[in-house]
């Protein structure tokens, strides 16, 4: 009785949350005249309405379950990773152009592609982590600023030595990777590819990881409070390395099933204009760090985005609105919803100053 | 180096810099109360578009002007609503107020203007170059800082005054001091809240400041997205000068000459992309000698609560 | 196939439509109209042939790569009887698309979709930037002249590499830098470049920059210098400082498109529109511009240029595309 | 003597829970008022209501007879009401003066005035006889200074009620001694003072009157003059306290050996400074000394947390020297950590991912590096039951734990590694008298088990019960050891402060 009770009260919060949320939303359509159960209609339809549908926003959530996860795993150690986005580049690009050039049958190439771009990930974010480790380089800053040059180095990649001089030869993009080393699709005609299988088993793997293994459990600790991790014994460097390693390769692995799985080849930009890095990094804030619950925040990001599609595909609504309801909707949900986060990190900051 | 650096390179820095300087003191503001706000580069992009309507609304520049703050700082209420009152993640509601810039500069841009992209009016007038007399005698610096905007030489005068609040105002004592512990100073009687509301809204008066440098400053129009991620840098020299007016003067100013340098490479046969890359390259290569020293201490800050 | 389920309740609604159902069009751009007046100017030709010949017309905007290929499939889905798109970022969505629904018809305006059911448009650009480039070589008086280019990619080495033949042609003596700006939306950075280019002496700058050709204008209204814009004819904005305006006739290929379609002519199959077929070109030498020639521009260049001009239609001269070299 | 506060039927509650059912308190002006009580009786609670960081359910209270509603601190503090905060509450990048003056500078127009503060400050501190360098960075003080620091901004403020919680558990004993004089000083000018503590020794010796709490009421209200330690105790425990059993037994091999251990310091004078002792099955050993003088440094050293520059440390005759927390571990050393919650705990973290610290790598909980839930809940749960720590479940965050309660399962979890060695620092620090008794004597047990105990306490009550021999640090060296049977306190407090061993 006392369970359900709790549990209503704390679902109570997000569902207001959700509901200004949506009346901000309604201001902004009614300003377009459409009228706005429609609208909402045409989001939901847009975003789940039939398998179509469904399938599509599942595909567009892949890369940010991913990048989400990737992201969580650094902040459950206690580091802050903003440099999924380069690690995602490096991922892609090394991907495909493994898939290119690596000689053998197709299957080959997709697990040497998929190793390639969680390698070139794990190490891009590996050497922030090493320059935070040994010499006390922000990781925050780092992170950041390592996005850039990886975004330029990758497209440096396309533009000069790897380019597509296939077709019209226009674009900053590698050449097509031959269909052996496609990741298959889960359904004819639709856009969900393998790669989303992948990352749900991948969250998975990542909650059994963090709930039942001495690993997990050391990683854990050490994120919330790494002085006590080091009074039990474990040995911190090595589980900030591992967890930065894993956290850029799963960003790598996102880049990697966009290329394998719907591109079929590196195109410069195709990856940054779109946001995955910091949709993700939403997706893993708003749940709180919990694989499962990224996974989720991360489909019901994707979901406001495809949804904005229908919406504008199929009424007046321009395009801009629907990015301004996206960003209400987003605004009051994560409101209060990832209060307990916000605490602790606001405690540990108080705490530094007091005995 | 001659060839490298002429005056007019360094000139175009002082200029350029500007808004990201302006964002990085803004920024700071929150920083120093315990906010990280991304949202910089979205309250610059509303300050743009602010100052662009200001003027096409009034034609008068600095009622321009302050409509862009009143913009900026309308959106920063928000923010600051969001976070403060409604507890939401300080990250995840910066990220989506960037999303929301974007989308209703856009929208306001067709309803208002009618045109898509960019809003560009030949009649309209930018910001006045201001020289200063005295500036003038000396020879150097006549050519470096000839034809600023005021707002240029606000944002050099700020870097000053900011520092003088920070450490020498009583308010700005306080405003540390609720960054430092906000446990602390809630229980000597400090209105914490109250004081971070300030500060971003304090962020936002500079955000409006640095979109209308952007906007009627550095050219006279807006065009959608003219932010171009200068919100992000701002995000990064607040970051490495610490958020220390100084500090961030200088990081601000490194990015700006290592981003002139990398103009001038661009006539030499390096490809575009890695003189592109060398401004980023050189702030990690400085964050090496810059250490943040408060982000060290962190660590060890996990000491009792009761 | 799959496709069939992505029929949404839309599709036959409109149940009180009074006569037969109009012929539907859909422009599915691959980005944001957003600053790109070659999207803007491909959306008003569309919709003003779409009113002119009683078809219906919905422009729909990819918000990202990913979307393209969704709007494309929807708008199958949906029963538009033409889907237009647009450029490079296009193309693999749309081999895939338009191979898999052959009773559709389709167009691609900017680049080349080889299949039966898609009418393919191409320009070819780089014949009026080489014009351009001509121009200026012939007019500079200091021998130095700027290119401000959006950003270091492929498709712009048709604007940036021809405009440098153009004046090599002209004027082997006269020196172009050209400079990056790293983005398609920043005027600011653009006009700074432009000004640094003209404080080095050069008085002509080319602008393809995209929006930051704005910029570009400004810098040269500011310092007195002279300079060119892209699509449309942008001497009008400013007939003292921007001498010439490097034409692409988007608006027509795309009106063109849907007047056919609407007539019943459509046509698969490759149609390239350059110096010769009209849809290129520059002010003064291929199409008449409002504004009276600048003095920079001398009547005598505009008739060596228009000359260049014949040359290249006639074929003595050939214009090679940069970016399949 | 007249009354200046009053709280009436003052209720709190938490949900269901009732932190402070109907407590009223009265406190006159002029006097030193202990409220004593278990770990978490409500005291806290109380304190928190009057200075208006929690509003009471119910109950009303009054100042000079007029009846207060307090919305925040800084309404409080506007009544003459101050509070010392367990945990400081202080700013430790600044001065001392700035510190105190927050909130209230002085100041030319819109600038602080940072000159006149320091004298302000310093008249202060003169006046009230608390001897500061106002100019000094208050992260660089000692404890006892910062201290002083809290009472003097609450006497900057013009405090008439001065409310401390909890305020000697962090002090060296002479610390304790100067406040004491320092509280009395105050009493004596008009200052009334709340003073919460659960050393009842201090209260004997300051305070004019107690209340007792026990679950959230007042269980009684006495004269200091009028009462003893064991009537107090009783009340507050609800039973009489055994005290302790210490069975005499020959003590073994040295298990522990630490040969001139050296570790330099930042500015000339070393951390350690060729520390040599032992410690031998079945004896307690205690390190006694003003903190700061090299213990924590030791502690870490030994347990691998801080490398060591020059000797070596032998445990049960294996080389530990400069190896790592966990083959240190392995080679048979528990430890209780100084502060519980910077080292011993992760807050956020649940009392079961808390307790099973260590014990997660051992075989029998693990297999193939995927934990044994089952058997691991077993053994909390069997700590639970054994140490009686009240806990709403496994699940419960340790932060919700009273402070009691969490030492207890950081005892539990170390003893529970059934090592031959314990290093135990400050193991009740913070911790009401019946659970200090009950730490006490499972560590006796562990002595007497023939197992071996280095127990480190700035608490010299707690070295002369618990010890068999006693060291004594100073300045890094080890200055002194003495017999536990026939150690005064005096001695040990003037080995402590410098002075030679006669
Ligand atoms: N914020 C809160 N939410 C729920 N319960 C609380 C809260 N604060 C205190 N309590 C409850 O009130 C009780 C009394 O807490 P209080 O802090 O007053 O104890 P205390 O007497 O100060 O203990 P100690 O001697 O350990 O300091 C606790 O047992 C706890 O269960
Ligand atoms: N947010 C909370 N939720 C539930 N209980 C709480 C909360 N905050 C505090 N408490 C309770 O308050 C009680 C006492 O808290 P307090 O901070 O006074 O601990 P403490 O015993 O004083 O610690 P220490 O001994 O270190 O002083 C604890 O029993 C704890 O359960
Ligand atoms: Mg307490
Ligand atoms: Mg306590």
């Amino acid at each position: 009785m006392k369970q359900w009770k709790q549990t209503l009260s704390s679902l109570i919060h997000p569902l207001i949350a959700l509901l200004i949320g949506f009346l901000a939303g309604a201001i902004a359509i009614s300003v377009t005249g459409t009228p706005i159960l429609q609208a909402y209609q045409e989001m939901w339809t847009g975003a789940f309405g039939n398998l179509y549908f469904l399938t599509s926003t599942l595909a567009r959530s892949t890369p940010i379950i991913l990048l989400g996860l990737g992201i969580s795993l650094a902040f459950r150690s206690g580091y802050f990773n903003l440099g999924a986005e380069g690690q995602m580049v490096l991922g892609a690009v090394a991907a495909a152009l493994t898939a290119l050039y690596m000689p053998g049958s197709g299957i080959v190439k997709l697990l040497a592609a998929m190793a390639a771009g969680m390698i070139a990930g794990g190490l891009w974010s590996l050497l922030a982590a090493w320059m935070d480790a040994k010499f006390k380089v922000n990781l925050l800053i780092s992170t950041l600023l390592l996005n850039y040059i990886a975004s330029l180095f990758a497209g440096y990649l396309v533009t000069e030595p790897f380019k597509d001089t296939t077709g019209s030869a226009a674009l900053a993009q590698s050449r097509m990777i031959e269909q052996g080393a496609w990741l298959p699709k889960l359904f004819a005609g639709m856009s969900l590819h393998a790669g989303f299988v992948l990352a749900v088993v991948i969250a998975i793997l990542l909650t059994l990881l963090l709930r039942y293994t001495v690993f997990g459990y050391e990683l854990k600790i050490t994120g919330q409070n790494p002085l006590f991790a080091a009074y039990g014994g474990v040995n911190r460097t090595r589980v900030m390395i591992l967890c930065m390693l894993t956290s850029g390769a799963l960003a790598g692995l996102a880049g990697t099933v966009e290329v394998l799985g719907s591109q079929y080849r590196y195109i410069d930009g195709s990856l940054t204009a779109p946001g995955y890095a910091w949709t993700g990094l939403m997706a893993t804030l708003l749940a709180n760090s919990n694989p499962l619950g990224t996974t989720i925040a991360a489909v019901f990001l994707a979901a406001l985005q495809t949804g904005a599609m229908g919406l504008e595909r199929n009424t007046n609504v321009p395009l801009e609105i629907s990015s301004v309801i996206q960003a209400a909707l987003i605004l009051f949900i994560s409101a209060r919803f990832t209060y307990s986060f916000l605490k602790r990190r606001k405690e540990e900051k108080n705490n530094g100053a007091t005995v | 180096m001659e060839q490298l650096f002429d005056l007019s390179l360094l000139n175009s820095t002082v200029r350029m810099v500007t808004p990201i300087l302006l964002a990085a003191l803004g920024g700071s503001l929150c920083a120093r109360v315990g906010i990280f706000n991304v949202a910089l580069e979205g309250l610059v992009l509303v300050g743009a578009f602010g100052a662009i309507l200001g003027n096409a609304l009034t034609g008068n520049l600095f009622l321009a002007v302050l409509i862009a703050i009143g913009s900026v700082l309308l959106f920063s209420l928000l923010f600051a609503y969001i976070t403060i009152h409604l507890r939401a993640n300080e990250i995840v509601a910066g990220v989506a107020l960037n999303f929301l810039a974007a989308g209703l500069t856009t929208f306001l841009l067709r309803t208002i203007f009618s045109v898509k992209g960019a809003y560009y009016d030949n009649e309209m007038h930018g910001l006045p170059a201001w020289d200063l007399p005295f500036l003038q005698q000396i020879p150097v610096l006549e050519q470096l800082f000839s034809g600023h905007t005021p707002l240029v030489w606000l944002a050099y005068l700020f870097v000053i005054g900011l520092h003088l609040f920070y450490f020498k105002s009583v308010a700005g004592s306080r405003l540390l001091a609720v960054g430092e512990n906000p446990v602390a100073a809630q229980s000597i009687g400090l209105k914490v809240r109250k004081i971070q509301y300030a500060a971003i809204l304090g962020c936002g008066l500079f955000c409006g400041l640095a979109g209308a440098q952007l906007s009627l400053g550095q050219v006279t129009m807006f065009s959608e997205g003219m932010t171009a991620g200068r919100g992000y840098i701002a995000l990064v020299a607040m970051m490495l000068g610490q958020s220390n007016p100084v500090g961030m003067l200088a990081s601000s100013l490194l990015f700006g000459f290592m981003d002139a340098l990398s103009i001038r490479l661009q006539g030499l046969s390096i490809p575009t992309h890695f003189t592109l890359m060398l401004p980023y390259v050189m702030t990690v290569i400085a964050m090496f000698f810059f250490r943040d020293k408060s982000y060290l201490k962190n660590t060890g800050a996990n000491s009792s609560a009761r | 196939s799959g496709n069939n389920q992505a029929a949404t309740e839309n599709t036959g609604g409109n149940g009180e439509q009074p006569q037969q159902a109009k012929q539907k069009v859909a422009l599915i751009l691959p980005e944001k109209i957003g600053v790109n007046p070659f999207f803007q100017l491909m959306d008003e030709g569309t919709k003003k042939a779409a009113e002119e010949f009683g078809v219906e017309e919905k422009t729909i905007e990819s918000t990202d790569q990913a979307a393209i290929e969704q709007n494309l499939r929807v708008a199958v889905a949906e029963g538009y009887d033409l889907i237009i798109t647009s450029s490079f970022e296009s193309e693999d969505a749309l081999k895939k698309v338009a191979a898999e629904n052959p009773d559709k018809k389709f167009a691609v305006i900017d680049t080349v979709v080889d299949l039966p059911n898609v009418r393919s448009v191409v320009f070819r650009e780089q014949e009026a930037a080489y014009l351009v480039g001509a121009a200026a070589g012939l007019s500079t008086k200091t021998n130095k002249l700027g290119v401000v280019a959006a950003q270091d990619i492929p498709m712009l080495k048709k604007w940036t590499v021809s405009f440098q033949e153009g004046v090599k042609a002209t004027n082997p003596n006269a020196s172009v830098s050209v400079n990056y700006v790293g983005s398609f939306s920043d005027p600011a950075k653009a006009k700074e470049l432009a000004l640094l280019q003209n404080s080095q002496g050069a008085d002509f700058v080319f602008g393809a920059s995209a929006v930051g050709d704005l910029g570009v204008f400004e810098a040269a209204k500011e310092k007195n210098f002279y300079t060119s814009g892209q699509d449309v004819d942008r001497t009008e904005m400013d007939p003292a400082h921007i001498v010439l305006s490097q034409l692409k006739d988007t608006d027509a290929v795309a009106y063109d498109t849907v007047k056919q379609f609407a007539q019943g002519n459509y046509q698969p199959g490759v149609s390239e529109y350059g110096l010769k077929e009209n849809g290129v070109g520059v002010t003064y030498i291929t199409h008449e511009s409002k504004t009276p020639v600048n003095p920079f521009i001398s009547q005598e260049t505009i008739k060596k240029v228009k000359q260049i001009k014949d040359d290249i239609i006639s074929g003595k001269i050939t214009v090679a595309d940069p970016t399949k070299q | 003597m007249e009354t200046i506060l009053e709280m009436e039927r003052i209720t709190k509650k938490y949900g269901q829970f009732t932190a402070n059912q109907e407590i009223s308190f009265a406190l006159r002006e002029g006097e030193i008022h202990a409220i004593v009580g278990e770990n978490g009786a409500g005291k806290t609670t109380l304190m928190r209501i009057l200075y208006g960081m929690e509003q009471p359910t119910s109950g009303t209270i009054r100042i000079h007879g007029a009846e207060k509603r307090f919305a925040n601190p800084a309404e409080a503090i506007d009544s003459g009401i101050g509070m010392v905060h367990q945990h400081f509450m202080l700013f430790p990048s600044r001065t001392i003066a700035e510190n105190i003056v927050i909130g209230n500078e002085p100041r030319k127009s819109i600038w602080f005035d940072r000159k006149q503060a320091i004298a302000q400050v310093g008249a202060l501190a003169e006046r009230f006889r608390l001897p500061i360098a106002p100019g000094q960075k208050v992260g660089d003080c000692p404890l006892g200074t910062q201290q002083r620091v809290e009472i003097l901004k609450v006497l900057y403020n013009g405090a008439k009620i001065i409310i401390l919680d909890e305020p000697t558990a962090v002090l060296t004993p002479l610390e304790v001694k100067e406040l004491l004089i320092t509280l009395r000083g105050l009493a004596e000018q008009g200052k009334s003072i709340i003073l919460i503590t659960h050393k009842l020794h201090e209260v004997m010796e300051v305070a004019d009157r107690i209340t007792v709490l026990r679950n959230g009421r007042v269980t009684g209200q006495l004269e200091a003059s009028q009462t003893t330690v064991e009537e107090v105790s009783r009340l507050m425990v609800g039973r009489e306290l055994d005290g302790i059993r210490r069975e005499t037994q020959q003590a073994g091999q040295p298990l522990l050996q630490v040969n001139r251990l050296f570790i330099r310091g930042k500015k000339g004078k070393p951390l350690l400074d060729h520390v040599s002792f032992h410690v031998r099955s079945g004896e307690i050993v205690g390190i006694a000394g003003i903190s700061g003088n090299g213990q924590s440094e030791l502690v870490q050293a030994l347990t691998g947390l801080l490398p060591v520059d020059e000797g070596t440390v032998l445990l049960q005759g294996k080389e530990i020297t400069n190896r790592s927390v966990k083959q240190i571990r392995e080679a048979g050393l528990a430890h209780i950590p100084e502060d519980r919650y910077l080292w011993g705990t992760a807050k956020e973290a649940s009392v079961k991912d808390n307790a099973i610290m260590g014990h997660h790598r051992l075989k029998e909980f693990q297999r193939g590096g995927i934990l044994r839930q089952r058997k691991l809940d077993q053994l909390v749960t069997g700590w639970i039951n054994s140490f009686a720590i009240k806990t709403s479940s496994l699940a419960n965050k340790a932060q919700n734990l009273s402070g009691g309660n969490l030492q207890k399962v950081i005892v539990a979890r170390e003893i529970g590694h059934a090592t031959p060695f314990l290093l135990a620092c400050e193991p009740t620090r913070g911790v009401d008298i019946g659970a200090m008794e009950f730490i006490h004597q499972q560590l006796m047990d562990k002595r007497n088990r023939g197992e071996a105990v280095l127990l480190v306490s700035s608490e010299l009550s707690e070295i002369m019960t618990l010890s068999d021999r006693i060291l004594v640090m100073f300045e890094g060296k080890v200055v002194g050891e003495l017999n536990a049977e026939t150690a005064t306190e005096e001695q040990i407090s003037l080995l402590m402060a410098g002075g030679k061993q006669p």
